[in-house]
């Protein structure tokens, strides 16, 4: 039902509500994670702009992928974003996530996140600093805002692309309905 | 007249023994079909309060009469017991498929009705002895009827504990008789009152003896526990929702019949209230306290309830010892619910115990999606028992409340609030572990317990509904029997209580209530319509789980609160017995092994030592 | 007939105005917390925006139970609101008793349990084991202050308990019973599961305990609920211990007044162990009640 | 109106015949002594209404009365011999079934038995009260060797303490002959206040040790167990029913005539009252099942001679009816706890496990008379604990009710042990094929549902024995009236 997008008012405001206020789910898979906590605290405080963090996936809207990637970890990824639910945005931290970074050649790490999850953007900086990071989601809000973050739409559309991308990887991966 | 609502059910328990025999149904059958007679033809009686009937015996020199009378108190049991055992009968029709001893059950089950009745009619101490010993023996075989090893030391400390009540009964009661020269209450009361208070309250206690066993009040209450909880899965409902209540039943004839109040009048008062009565109140606090914590531990979920039980029988004493109109009428009220939700909780578990062969909680779960009418039933049945509005359990507890707030009792307050506000936890934990949470592999395949089984449960839940929102109906039937005993009565209507302090109106909150269930819903349906997962597919930190078994939080469910209470529970009543009975066979062995050794020469002496010794002794004489 | 349509009319109205009231004094809230972190805070209007995103987003559900919990939770919190005089709206407080609003925030306690539980989350079931056992805590002294109160007023009515403090602010209860005051502060914290009391929807522990597996509109509908309790509690605390109010605007200054003390006090405490707090509670806020209760009644 | 004395001679006359009928047939033994025991309550009944008014006397061998050997049967008098015989014809339908080694000479000991029981009970004259103890005391020694190895023991031992009884009770008939210088039992009452009290109190003790063993009294009783447990089913079912029986009406009988005073009685009480205790005690934790009922019997005797011993005419009635009960009951417990170790094969309790479902008979049986025994309403049991409890009370005797109630509760525990065992629990063992007893647990049953429902049957003969045994002065008055 929620794939033939009607791109009436009412999806706007919720497009609008969507941007002030993001629930932030951050998977720390890589170095980026130690990033977060100065960005929410009190010198940086990502909360005035509506951003706070969620506990579950469920109530999360935003996945940060802080860093590198190992297969194993790629395979939790997965049904962390599967178990998020509908307006949902996937952010990488850093090139690790671009294309591998400096772990380019190394045999048990993802090289490039996209071919997995749609990620909406990314953050330069080999972890990049809060106000990176800061400057990163106010972005990303702009873009919620006028309706272009749709990597959830994308990763609906076409499931195949990522599912094969994954399952080559992985080998089997669990599904849910 | 009288006599055949007695013996009807003892003569139809014979013929359902041998027609049990050939055909497993035909029992429960003739049960369900005489408790419906009982029912119909003791609700006709409602109202002739004049019916006596008395036939006398000379036996061995004795002149002895057994009177049988009705009364709104008496008429009010025996129609609580005959429904009770209709909705069980029907219950076990088909729940006894795989029962071994299927026709020792309806035997002893049918001799139980009649004698219960017999006991509830009876107006002089001998037929209630009799009644009772008989009632006490036949729920003896019930009760090792059940399971394997336990059931049979759980009724052999049970019948033990009852037996040695009972002959103190009969002692005190034919004491009685050599004064007064006949076993009737009247005749007693006068002596009893006319007598010196120390001597008739102690007899009064001897005499209140057995009715506390059967109550399960705190110092004879260890029996319950096993008892309840190790009996057939059908009869439990009756052990709790009924055979407590006669304990209960008892006490009320020694508190008034008897005026035991009367005679304590004088005695020194705590707060206006004599000082014994307001130990049986103590008594009725420290059983609801001491139920309460032992039930949160349970991890057998038919103990579970036993407990539960124990601590709601508790409210009820409290609520007769404080000897007030508000506190009689909530306790007569909280007597009628509890019947009727601890009998729903237990046929509920039966169905479950009938499905899944166990009893421990954490062996299930997840019961929901296979058995959701015993969910129902259940759940309908915990709200009543936690006292939650719109059922029939707050009404009762909320005038108990009213009673102590009205006399200022802050201890025996303390314990009923702690009774209530614990009974949300140890009601949640069965519906959490057996119903909610994980459904195991192995219960994949559960049906819904047959129709005759749903029969009862569904119409417990209308009652526990209907009594929730009109409570007028139990009102008028409890004044009448406030009326008989000469305390006055509390003025109510159809659908509201008028309490010491404040009104209650049913009516107006189950309007409110539905009205807020109707916003909430609407807003719910206006959001967008969500999508159903599979229960496996939960929020493990990223692991995707696969075996249900290690997904469901059942044991230990209240670990936290149980460490506050591990040594008070730990200690446990039931030592103090065991040793006592320890030390009889020690004693038992010793005296054998010096007396009766077997040594020929030694008996051989005793002759001559016994010669001697009286010889010294008359000739001291 | 006109009767009806207008009861309906301030049914809802009070409905929606609660909601409105109890989710601006949650932002006030989360902008108190920063302020005293030292940083600016998430706007006052941000639940709002929560809830409404909230309810645009798409949900899971886990069967019936899930949602009936859901629903029942918010019914529930809906039909107590009715039985408290908020200011000059007395609603139905006349017939209620005190004790009768206690049960009722059961009922709603009882349907979130039973919605969350349904889920078949471990997380869950430990949340609201957690979250029974300190009602356990909290109850038994707000019962015996309650009882201490009816007694001395011979009404249980929250109505007649507000009006028994009429006149000079002297008489309100703070004043006359000011330990008891203190007492009934405390338990309100922890019925609010505030900070110091929040060990059943601790994030780090059990993943925001029963609310583990509620997203979009479930999510949404436990927001308002809370809220909504949030008012019912300081609405209680308010009427029995500051002695109600004449119109809703004093009211609603005198809610927000104990709601940013009760907010500062709990932002200073780390969480309670779920025994400690239960020992906590029957240590001293029982004590200092059964003390006062004794008090009232010799 | 028959003559009485029948009674003793044709069991005697049948029993020393005994071996001729062997030798006629192998069946023969069995039947005769049904019929003897058939015959024997044959000519009770006829004289039933007749003793009923006033006692019969019967002078033996011509003579009159202070030479002559006297039989004073009186209403008491008659309901023991109604109790022997009726046990021993119980018994003997239970014999047909059974079959032992030598049973030509077992039937001859168990008429022997049955006669002189009897003749205790009806003898008036004392030193003919001490030969039929002797002949019982005799039969019962060599009866109870009849079951193998170890009941040698148990009846070496019985034979030696019951030889050291008869050596009391001889001494004390000859102090009372040399003081009264006749044997009549009323002539010996009506004399009492001439002998001089030290030697009354020497005698008196002399007789309680004589016929206290008969009695199972305190310390005299500790052959009881080994007996019962080690002899042959029938032979405990007729020592327990029928001889100790006998052995009570004995000590009554010369309690209640020569000794009135209640100085005498009280040491009775007092013997009974711990002989109740600890029988019960040590009953509690036997692990073998005959020796269980052994010990609860021995108790039950403490119970029966307490009560007597209180002296009301209450009491004495209370008494004599437990004594029917206990008599009815404990028979058809010795059947049916034979029937089950005869098919577990062993006498230990736990082995009985579950053989309930199979052995029904013996099992409803056990469970019928243990129900009785514990005071079940509508059972015998029930009334007599009834008049037990009320009379003691009357005689304000408020420590005895307890300690009676007491070995009530106690007995419940050990005999439902038992019950729960034989019906609750799975089967251990394989089942041996055992007799039929159905007829004489039938028969039992119905006396016990009889008696308990409606006991009008027994009360009136009840009262006029209590009545006779009080006051002693009419038994002198019709036994030397009629001079």
């Amino acid at each position: 039902m929620n794939n033939n997008f009607v791109k009436g008012s009412w999806q706007e405001i919720l497009d609008w509500a969507q941007n002030k206020s993001i629930n932030m789910l951050h998977y720390c898979t890589g170095c980026g994670a130690i990033e977060l906590p100065p960005t929410m605290t009190s010198r940086y405080d990502m909360s005035r702009f509506g951003i706070g963090p969620a506990a579950t996936p469920r109530q999360a809207d935003l996945l940060l992928v802080t860093g590198y990637l190992s297969t194993k970890t790629l395979r939790r990824l997965i049904y962390t974003y599967e178990q998020m639910q509908a307006p949902k945005f996937v952010v990488g931290f850093g090139s690790c996530t671009i294309n591998g970074g400096m772990y380019w050649d190394s045999y048990n790490t993802i090289k490039q996140l996209d071919k997995y999850l749609p990620v909406e953007m990314y953050i330069a900086g080999c972890m990049p600093r809060p106000e990176a990071i800061l400057d990163g989601l106010l972005k990303l809000k702009k873009m919620i805002a006028d309706g272009e973050a749709d990597g959830y739409q994308r990763y609906q559309d076409n499931l195949e692309y990522y599912h094969q991308n994954q399952e080559a990887v992985l080998g089997e991966v669990q599904r849910t309905q | 007249m009288l006599t055949n609502y007695i013996f009807i059910p003892i003569a139809a328990a014979f013929i359902a023994y041998i027609l049990n025999k050939r055909n497993r149904k035909a029992g429960a059958v003739i049960t369900a079909l005489v408790s419906a007679y009982l029912l119909l033809s003791l609700t006709a009686l409602y109202g002739r309060w004049d019916i006596t009937q008395s036939f006398n015996l000379s036996l061995m020199g004795y002149k002895i009469d057994f009177l049988l009378a009705v009364n709104p108190l008496s008429w009010l049991f025996a129609v609580m017991t005959a429904a009770i055992s209709i909705l069980i009968a029907l219950f076990s029709i088909n729940s006894q498929e795989n029962f071994k001893f299927s026709s020792v059950f309806n035997l002893n089950f049918l001799i139980i009705i009649g004698s219960m009745i017999g006991i509830v009619f009876a107006r002089d101490f001998l037929t209630l002895f009799i009644f009772w010993e008989l009632m006490t023996w036949t729920s003896f075989y019930l009760i090792s009827a059940g399971k394997k090893k336990m059931a049979g030391r759980a009724a052999y400390r049970y019948i033990i504990l009852s037996a040695g009540a009972a002959y103190a009964f009969l002692m005190a009661a034919i004491f009685i008789f050599q004064q007064t020269g006949s076993f009737a209450f009247d005749s007693a009361a006068e002596f009893l009152v006319a007598n010196s208070p120390a001597q008739s309250i102690m007899l009064l206690l001897v005499i209140s003896l057995p009715f506390i066993v059967k109550a399960g009040i705190f110092p004879l209450h260890i029996w319950v526990k096993d008892a309840h909880g190790n009996a057939p899965k059908e009869f439990s409902p009756f052990l709790s929702g009924m055979m407590l209540k006669i304990g209960i039943y008892g006490m009320i004839v020694v508190f008034y019949q008897l005026s035991f109040f009367k005679i304590i009048e004088n005695t020194i008062a705590y707060r206006g209230l004599p000082l014994l009565s307001y130990l049986f109140a103590l008594l009725g606090a420290v059983t609801i306290i001491t139920g309460t914590i032992l039930a949160i531990r349970q991890e057998d979920m038919k103990k579970l309830v036993a407990y539960s039980s124990i601590s709601q029988m508790g409210y009820i004493i409290i609520g007769i010892a404080i000897a007030t109109p508000l506190g009689f009428s909530g306790s007569m009220l909280h007597l009628m619910n509890h019947l009727i939700f601890k009998s729903t909780i237990f046929l509920a578990l039966a169905a479950v115990i009938y499905r899944t062969g166990t009893t421990k909680m954490y062996e299930m779960g997840g019961l929901i999606f296979r058995m959701p009418l015993t969910f129902a039933a259940y759940l309908t049945a915990i709200i009543a028992l936690a006292g939650i509005p719109p059922t029939n359990g707050f009404i009762s507890k909320w005038v108990i409340y009213q009673a102590l707030i009205e006399k200022g009792y802050l201890f025996l307050a303390i314990a009923a609030f702690f009774g209530s506000i614990a009974s949300f936890m140890y009601v949640f934990k069965p519906l959490s572990t057996v119903f909610l949470g994980q459904l195991k592999p192995q219960h994949q395949n559960i049906k819904e317990v047959p129709l005759l089984m749903k029969i009862p449960m569904l119409i417990l839940i209308l009652v526990i509904v209907l009594f929730g929102v009109f409570p007028g109906i139990q009102m008028n039937i409890i004044n009448q029997i406030s009326g008989y005993l000469g305390i006055e009565t509390v003025n109510y209507t159809l659908y509201s209580i008028q309490g010491a302090n404040g009104a209650w109106n049913s009516l107006l909150i189950f309007n409110i209530f539905s009205a807020g269930f109707i916003i909430a819903l609407l807003l719910f349906s206006f959001a967008k319509k969500s999508k159903l997962v599979g229960l496996l597919d939960t929020y493990s930190s990223g692991e995707y789980i696969t075996d249900a078994e290690s997904y469901h939080y059942a044991y230990q469910y209240y670990r936290p609160f149980d460490r506050l209470f591990d040594n008070l529970a730990a200690k446990s009543l039931t030592d103090f017995y065991e040793t006592l009975t320890k030390n009889l066979v020690r004693s038992g062995e010793g005296l054998r092994r010096a007396l009766a050794a077997g040594k020929l020469q030694n008996y051989a002496l005793y002759s001559v030592l016994l010669f001697v010794i009286l010889a010294a002794v008359g000739w001291i004489i | 007939m006109i009767d009806i349509i207008y009861r309906i009319g301030h049914f809802v109205l009070i409905t929606v105005f609660s909601m409105a009231l109890g989710l601006l004094f949650m932002g006030i809230a989360r902008k108190i917390v920063a302020r005293i972190q030292k940083r600016y805070g998430p706007p006052v209007y941000q639940p709002y925006l929560d809830v409404l995103k909230l309810f645009g987003k798409d949900a899971i559900t886990h069967g019936f139970i899930f949602d009936f919990g859901a629903i029942m939770a918010l019914g529930g919190v809906i039909a107590t609101l009715f039985f408290i005089p908020l200011g000059s709206w007395q609603l139905y407080s006349m017939e209620g008793t005190v004790i009768l609003v206690i049960y009722l925030l059961a009922i709603a306690s009882l349907g979130m349990a039973m919605g969350t539980v349904g889920s078949g989350n471990p997380q869950a079931s430990v949340g609201i084991s957690r979250a029974l056992m300190q009602m356990l805590g909290y109850e038994l002294p707000y019962l015996v202050i309650l009882f201490a109160l009816i007694y001395r007023y011979q009404t249980s009515s929250v109505w007649g308990l507000m009006q028994a403090q009429a006149g000079s602010f002297l008489n309100w209860n703070l004043f006359a019973y000011p330990l008891m005051a203190a007492v009934a502060f405390v338990v309100l914290i922890g019925m609010m599961g505030k900070k110091p009391f929040d060990s059943m929807i601790a994030p780090s522990e059990i993943g925001s305990g029963p609310v583990v597996e509620s997203g979009g509109k479930y999510l949404g509908m436990l927001l308002l609920q809370k809220s909504i309790t949030i008012i019912i509690e300081l609405a209680l605390y308010v009427n029995l211990f500051l002695g109600g109010a004449e119109n809703i605007l004093i009211f609603t200054f005198k809610m927000l007044i104990v709601w940013v003390l009760a907010t500062m006090f709990g932002s200073l405490f780390p969480r309670f162990r779920i025994e400690d707090g239960i020992k906590f509670f029957w240590k001293w806020p029982l004590g200092i009640a059964i003390l006062q209760a004794i008090y009232i009644i010799t | 109106m028959v003559n009485l004395t029948l009674i003793i001679a044709i069991p005697l006359l049948m029993s020393f015949t005994m071996p001729i009928f062997k030798m006629l047939n192998q069946k023969l033994p069995k039947v005769i002594a049904l019929l003897t025991t058939a015959f024997n309550l044959l000519v009770l009944t006829a004289n039933f209404s007749q003793i009923m008014d006033s006692a019969i006397i019967i002078e033996l061998g011509g003579w009159q009365a202070p030479l002559a050997i006297n039989l004073y049967v009186g209403p008491l008098a008659l309901l023991a011999a109604f109790l022997i015989n009726g046990s021993a014809f119980i018994l003997s339908i239970y014999n047909l079934t059974q079959d032992y080694k030598f049973d030509d000479k077992f039937y001859l000991l168990f008429l022997m038995i049955t006669a002189g029981a009897s003749g205790m009970v009806m003898t008036g004259d004392l030193f003919n009260l001490f030969v039929f103890i002797e002949i019982t005391s005799i039969a019962a020694y060599s009866l109870t060797a009849f079951a193998g190895r170890d009941s040698y023991e148990a009846s070496f031992k019985y034979l030696v303490i019951g030889g050291i009884g008869s050596v009391f009770m001889l001494l004390g008939i000859g102090f009372t002959y040399s003081a009264v210088g006749s044997l009549n039992l009323a002539e010996i009452a009506a004399s009492a206040g001439l002998i001089n009290p030290l030697l009354l109190q020497i005698t008196a003790l002399l007789f309680l040790i004589g016929v206290g063993i008969e009695a199972e009294l305190f310390p005299l009783n500790f052959w009881v167990p080994d007996l019962y447990t080690e002899a042959p089913t029938a032979v405990s079912g007729i020592m327990s029913g029928a001889v100790s029986a006998a052995g009570i009406y004995a000590l009554a009988r010369i309690f209640f005539t020569l000794f009135p005073a209640q100085s005498f009685l009280n040491y009775l009480l007092y013997l009974g009252a711990i002989t109740l205790i600890l029988g019960e005690l040590i009953a509690y934790q036997q692990k073998n099942i005959k020796r269980m009922l052994a010990y609860s019997s021995l108790a039950q005797m403490g119970l029966i001679v307490a009560v007597i011993s209180l002296g009301t005419e209450g009491a004495v009635r209370a008494g004599l009816f437990q004594l029917v009960n206990h008599s009815i009951l404990k028979i058809l417990l010795f059947i049916s706890a034979g029937v089950l170790i005869s098919a577990a094969g062993s006498k230990n309790i736990d082995d009985l496990a579950g053989l309930g479902s199979k052995k029904k008979t013996a099992a409803f049986g056990f469970t019928i008379a243990a129900m009785g025994i514990l005071g079940v309403p509508f059972l015998n049991g029930f009334i007599s604990k009834f008049m037990i409890i009320s009379s003691s009370l009357n005689a304000d005797q408020f420590l005895l009710t307890v300690l009676i109630l007491l070995a009530a509760v106690i007995e419940i525990a050990y005999y439902l042990k038992v019950v729960q065992k034989l019906y609750f629990e799975d089967l251990k063992i394989e089942v041996k094929k055992t007799a039929v007893i159905t007829i004489p647990v039938v028969l039992l049953t119905l006396m016990i549902f009889g008696l308990g429902i409606y006991p009008q049957l027994i009360a009136d003969p009840l009262e006029k024995a209590a009545a006779e045994l009080i006051n002693n002065g009419s038994y002198i008055m019709t036994v030397l009236g009629g001079m």
